[in-house]
């Protein structure tokens, strides 16, 4: 039982981060309908400007967090008004191809800006194990679980109450309508990017304490696309929660199974589940005009 | 006058190539293909090589997703099957390399029948997510299938000696490519254009009205999946002859989301537009280096350790100011100058 | 005899200075989708102050084309207003965002309705003033809910549910929200019972009447719009073929027989009459 | 038949050719220029050994050019990188050789990437000294004109085990490794001495390339009992396994292997690397040869190169020392075949930062001694055990 719940709770830690990167393609895809291939590159250069942030300003936990999430937010604006934003209108495969050329900028720029060793992000915060019983768990783990669940009622209310929030929702739906309405797509799209690249970061930046900064971080983005595919491409708080599944199922297979079976179990998983819901588990079921 | 193509059967519109130019210049660049590889050296031969191999691969690809539009992001998975069948049969059994091939093209096909089974019920990415977990799925089987794979050993591969022929040099290699290149471009495009690949296209575009119009989609999806994987294989076992040591390291994820960027890049949907997306995404590092090195002793001093940095960033810009400038892809680019040509001074 | 309209709108030379009372017109506009297809050639159309106007054609003749120049959403299908302007109170608009021609009083409602099926009612509506402050926007939900008290029994379900009528009256409210000084209507009737489509109808003459409003009407129901009508234009693959009074317009016998199914006798074939129609174009 | 007759006969034409050219003058080479080529990683993560190989080759050149060069002429030294892969890696190599016309060759990539090269190299004939990653497959058989300095990783870890094994007899073992060529290699050598000294083995794991999350694979670690454990990771992967077995709060002995033996990777650890056996042929920069190095490449180096410096740095140094000692040794008008020649003789050859370096007739592989060494937390470095 011991074993079980060590699993269970180091699965829901990874799981976490997982999850708030999947929701950063979810919000990207629900509002402006295309899959952001550079969401792992996005996540890592936000961590590593909050690793500078704690190297070069100030390491207090309170001062990182708030200027990686004015740095994700720019990063986010800007990526829309400079790389997006030209593409309205155009097909969404050159679209969806131009992130993925984002994705090679960016990626380069790790080892341009810093280096490629490896950094541990200090904030004097998130390294403590906290033992109940014999079950260690790391502050940082706790924290980014209770960010994603925080997180995910937040997004719920706004999406539900908020005026934005429905547009947001609206421009998802029909966006040329949305337009009609005097809703600005453009702005809407730029919130997204925002946002997106704000949760994201967040899970960037929790990867970063838990484990370590590296150049390979943005494949974290490979890892969280499929919680994202599993959760419902549409579905933001499905992906949050496909990110937890992932997470649990990975650590499971690879407790009891073997450590090898690890990484393609959540890839399993996934087709199993598509196979009952094409859609994904939370994904809306588009209805098909004849 | 000439009023742009004016066709009066069915089977002019069919017809593969329909006027005495394309005749001609299909002839010199045939030709010139033919004498290019005693002229170059062999880093440009190498070039070459790899342009032809990323052809086959790229064609098949074409087929699921360019015609039939059906996403996949696991085509390494095919390549990388198409690869180690080649190997195994070669050089671990000692087979005739065209049994290799036969195998090549084979094995992942009937792997295709696996992968496509999902494609009956799923549709665009969630679909795209099945191929991607395949991909990862078959490279955990041949590292775990040690008996038969060598695991992450891999196998070293010799270049072929068919009938006497040997393909050991790179200019007899470069023939091989070209050949393959050349049967899986025909193969394609008349492909395209029987019943079978209206069929694909009109799924493509509308799968409901496709079903509608008595196209059975599940065979039609499937057949799509086999024929794509049949030629990905091949060009998976060309591309293990060229590495000449076969391992899952050698097939790098990356490689399923470039041949997505040359299909893209040349326009989805065309062979003539994956035969250019090619030449431009094997030759645009070259490109960027060119112009890299032209400035290259100042970037040094400037940047030293992270310059080489720069290079990749290059790539990536030009290959966004490409798609916003020429989102249909170099087809595009060439039907829009062909429409000039014809409807000059007229703009439409 | 038929009556010959002149159509000084179709003809090449640009026509006189507008009277300052039309809220909105269209000046020599020329349309020009993906750079190849030339879908609006050459039209003027103009829409006085308070009143109904009513763009009749049949499919494919260029009247939604319009719609979206006027909106601002043509550039999302690739197409460019290649010449011509469109004023709205005498100023240049055809290169205004949409959200900027909302602000201004431009709303258009779309052809097939297009609520947003997952959002409810409320929500729609909400997304109808968007361009609004909080408190205008429930001042102006007051006023839809009024005029479709329907829509207020049913505020809190999913708009993707109701029936083709319940949505053609939230499209119109939701247009409503952003509290427009022109209204347009893309095909209101579209797919509707005609029971339904008389309570449309019955809507749109109030707003005329009632709430001032200028409304520019779409239509392929000829009869329909040139009963409430007060003006009508007549579009023909990309161009105004006849304009005139509503009453003008019904009279007159190619509208009859080809717009409002009125037979003719004497008429011999199809082909007369085509080439009748090409000659009267090219003279007029 | 015919055909293949007269493409024998083509090829042997072309060798021919290939040789006399070789007996004439050999390309990369002028009156006042040598020029030395080099294919490397040097973009994204593996740029880790790449760049800093490239820049222990730099040191060597640049040692050997401000002494005047080799017999006058100055080295130029050509870098291309090939990003980790395979297939840039083979154009590289082409390139270099035939675009630059290198007269000889250090370091080349990862493993699987030297061994796709090897039949390019084999074929040009150009002298080739690797220094990055030795594996048995680049000496075993011995090819002409390839020499490999360094140590096997195989006899690398069979080194460190026997040396643990003595040191804790009778404990139990763990042991994960990558699922690649490397991690086999160490597993190889790992189960030798398993079989030769009859270790009780009770985990043994095995993760995906890329893999970031251990938490189930130390867990397991854990369950078995392992008392001995060897971290078959690499960078990252060591750092992430060695915070979950603090999390778990055990503290097997660890051992760790060279690719991961580079200094900043102990701060990471933490408290929890300290005391960390590591296993490596060139010395600790926290020795005295470690610390001249660094004295001698501070005046060499760019102030971000001298950031790039890790254990790659001097292996890279190695093999460029060696190289250019041999065409030193050929005087006034190196070849290609004399480089060779005097490569096989290389005795004694003395780098300051391993042990002296030894080829032979029919010997491509130099075969350097190996040493323990253990990391120390408060230093964040590592020391020789003896």
């Amino acid at each position: 039982m011991q074993y079980f719940t060590q699993l269970l709770i180091s699965g829901l830690a990874i799981g976490a981060i997982y999850g708030l990167i999947a929701m950063g393609f979810a919000v990207i895809y629900k509002s402006t309908g295309l899959v952001n291939f550079a969401q792992g590159e996005m996540t890592m250069i936000t961590a590593y400007i909050a690793w500078t942030i704690s190297t070069t300003v100030s390491g207090n936990v309170f001062i990182v967090a708030i200027g990686a999430i004015i740095a994700a937010v720019v990063l986010g604006l800007v990526i829309e008004r400079v790389v997006m934003r030209p593409m309205l209108g155009e097909p969404v495969f050159a679209t969806v191809m131009v992130t993925i050329g984002l994705a090679v900028i960016l990626r380069s720029s790790i080892n341009f800006i810093w280096d490629a060793y490896p950094h541990g992000l200090d904030v004097g915060f998130g390294r403590t194990i906290v033992r109940i019983g014999t079950i260690g768990v790391r502050t940082g783990q706790i924290a980014v679980i209770v960010t994603l669940l925080v997180l995910l009622a937040a997004i719920w209310a706004f999406f539900r109450y908020s005026k934005v929030g429905v547009a947001m929702r609206a421009v998802a739906a029909d966006d040329r309508t949305a337009l009609l309405m005097g809703i600005s797509a453009t702005r809407v799209h730029a919130l997204a990017w925002a946002a997106s690249s704000v949760i994201a970061g967040i899970g960037g930046v929790f990867f970063a304490l838990s484990y370590d900064l590296s150049p390979a971080m943005f494949q974290l983005g490979l890892k969280a696309f499929p919680a994202t595919i599993l959760g419902g491409l549409d579905a933001v708080l499905g992906s949050g929660l496909g990110g937890l599944l992932i997470g649990i199922t990975e650590n499971l297979a690879g407790g009891y199974i073997g450590s090898g079976m690890k990484e393609v179990a959540g890839f399993v998983m996934i087709i199993v589940v598509l196979m009952i819901r094409p859609f994904g588990i939370f994904g809306e079921r588009d209805i098909e005009r004849v | 006058m000439r009023t742009g193509d004016f066709k009066q059967t069915y089977g002019e519109l069919v017809t593969l190539i329909d006027s005495p130019p394309i005749w001609l210049w299909s002839v010199v660049l045939v030709a010139a293909l033919i004498v290019a590889p005693h002229v170059l050296n062999s880093y440009a031969l190498s070039f070459l090589m790899i342009i032809l191999i990323t052809v086959v691969g790229a064609l098949g690809l074409n087929i699921l997703t360019g015609y039939t539009g059906l996403i996949s992001l696991g085509h390494v998975g095919f390549l990388v099957t198409g690869a180690y069948a080649y190997a195994i049969l070669v050089s671990k059994y000692q087979m005739h390399p065209l049994i290799g091939f036969l195998g090549a093209g084979v094995v992942p096909a009937l792997a295709s029948l696996v992968v496509g089974a999902p494609s009956l019920r799923l549709k665009g990415l969630y679909l795209a997510i099945t191929t991607l977990a395949f991909s990862f799925i078959i490279n955990t089987l041949i590292l775990e299938a040690r008996w038969l794979t060598n695991g992450a050993r891999g196998i070293s591969v010799q270049r072929p000696e068919i009938f006497g022929i040997s393909f050991d040099g790179d200019a007899a290699f470069t023939y091989l490519c070209l050949g393959f290149a050349v049967l899986a471009l025909f193969a394609t495009l008349n492909i395209r254009r029987s019943r079978v690949g209206r069929a694909f296209v009109a799924i493509r575009d509308n799968d409901t009205a496709a079903r509608v119009m008595g196209i059975n989609l599940h065979a039609y999806k499937l057949f799509a999946f086999v024929t794509s994987a049949f030629i990905t294989g091949l060009s998976g076992a060309l591309y293990g002859i060229y590495l000449s040591f076969v391992s899952v390291e050698g097939f790098p994820f990356l490689l399923s989301i470039e041949a997505l960027a040359i299909l893209i890049v040349g326009g989805l949907g065309s062979a003539l537009g994956a035969v250019l997306g090619t030449i431009l995404i094997v030759l645009l590092p070259e490109a960027t280096r060119m112009v890299f090195s032209l400035f290259s002793a100042q970037m040094d001093a400037m940047f030293t350790t992270g310059a080489q940095e720069l290079k990749s960033m290059l790539y990536g810009l030009v290959i966004i100011l490409f798609l916003r400038f020429q989102p249909r892809g170099l087809v595009g680019a060439w039907h829009d100058i062909r429409r000039m040509w014809v409807n000059w001074p007229l703009r439409y | 005899m038929p009556t010959t309209i002149r159509t000084p709108k179709s003809s090449a030379a640009p026509h006189a200075m507008p009277a300052p009372e039309h809220l909105l017109e269209f000046r020599n506009i020329r349309i020009v989708y993906d750079n190849a297809i030339e879908a609006i050639r050459d039209v003027s159309i103009a829409v006085p102050e308070g009143g109904i106007v009513a763009l009749l054609g049949s499919n494919g003749a260029g009247k939604s084309t319009l719609l979206k120049a006027m909106s601002g959403i043509l550039y999302t299908e690739e197409g460019v207003v290649e010449s011509g302007t469109i004023s709205f109170r005498n100023e240049e608009v055809h290169r205004l965002a949409p959200d900027e021609l909302v602000r201004r009083g431009i709303v258009q409602v779309p052809e097939g309705r297009r609520v947003f099926p997952a959002l409810t009612i409320d929500e729609n509506l909400q997304m109808g003033g968007y361009t609004k402050t909080a408190a205008e926007a429930r001042d102006r939900r007051e006023t839809v809910f009024a005029l479709f008290p329907r829509l207020f029994e049913r505020r809190d379900q999913v708009a993707g549910y109701m029936s083709g009528g319940e949505q053609q009256m939230l499209a119109i409210g939701r247009a409503l929200m952003t509290d427009p000084v022109l209204l347009a209507l893309d095909e209101p009737s579209l797919g509707l019972a005609p029971l339904i489509i008389d309570r449309i109808y019955e809507v749109i003459a109030r707003l005329r009447d009632e709430m001032k409003m200028t409304v520019l009407l779409v239509e392929q129901n000829a009869q329909r719009a040139l009963d409430i009508a007060d003006y009508g234009y007549i579009l023909e693959t990309g161009r105004v073929v006849l304009d005139g009074t509503a009453k003008k317009l019904a009279a007159n016998e190619d509208v009859q027989e080809f717009y409002l199914g009125v037979s003719h006798a004497g008429r011999k074939s199809l082909r007369d009459v085509k080439h009748y129609k090409r000659r009267k174009r090219w003279l007029s | 038949m015919m055909k293949y007759l007269a493409t024998a006969s083509l090829l042997l034409a072309s060798a021919h050719l290939a040789t006399g050219a070789a007996l004439a003058a050999d390309q990369g080479i002028t009156d006042t220029e040598i020029v030395i080529g080099d294919v490397e990683p040097l973009t994204g993560p593996p740029a880790l050994l790449g760049v800093a190989a490239s820049i222990g080759h730099k040191i060597a050149i640049a040692e050997a050019n401000n002494a005047g060069g080799i017999n006058g002429r100055k080295i130029k030294y050509v870098l291309e990188d090939d990003g980790y892969v395979t297939a840039r890696t083979i154009q590289g190599v082409k390139k270099v050789i035939d675009v630059d016309k290198a007269f000889a060759m250090l370091g080349i990539s990862g493993s699987g990437q030297s061994i796709a090269v090897m039949p390019v190299l084999e074929k040009a004939g150009i002298p080739t000294v690797i220094d990055v990653a030795p594996v048995k497959f680049l000496w075993e058989p011995p090819r002409k004109n390839v020499f490999v300095v360094g140590q096997s990783y195989e006899e690398g870890i069979i080194h460190l085990v026997n040396y643990l094994a003595d040191k804790n007899p009778g404990k139990k073992w763990g042991l994960i490794t990558q699922d690649d060529d490397y991690g086999i290699t160490v597993r190889d050598g790992f189960d030798t001495v398993v079989k030769a000294k009859k270790l009780n083995v009770v985990y043994s794991g095995n993760y995906k390339k890329g893999q970031q999350d251990f938490s189930s694979d130390m867990l397991q670690l854990k369950e078995s009992g392992a008392e001995v454990f060897l971290a078959g990771g690499i960078i990252g992967e060591n750092i992430a396994m060695m915070k979950e077995l603090e999390k778990l709060n055990i503290k097997p002995v660890v051992g760790i292997f060279w690719p991961g033996r580079v200094e900043p990777v102990l701060k990471l650890m933490g408290p929890a690397g300290d005391g960390l056996y590591a296993v490596d042929y060139v010395e600790p920069f926290a020795g005295p040869a470690g610390k001249a190095f660094l004295e001698k490449a501070k005046g060499l180096l760019s102030e971000a190169e001298m950031k790039g410096i890790n254990r790659y740095s001097m292996t890279g140094y190695a093999a460029a020392k060696v190289l250019i000692s041999a065409i030193e040794r050929c005087g006034k008008q190196p070849t290609w075949v004399c480089t060779i020649a005097e490569l096989e003789k290389t005795k004694n050859v003395e780098t300051g930062i391993m042990a002296p370096i030894n080829f032979g007739t029919g010997v491509r592989f130099s075969n350097q001694k190996l040493q323990i060494m253990q990391s120390d937390f408060s230093t964040l470095s590592f020391k020789p055990v003896n």
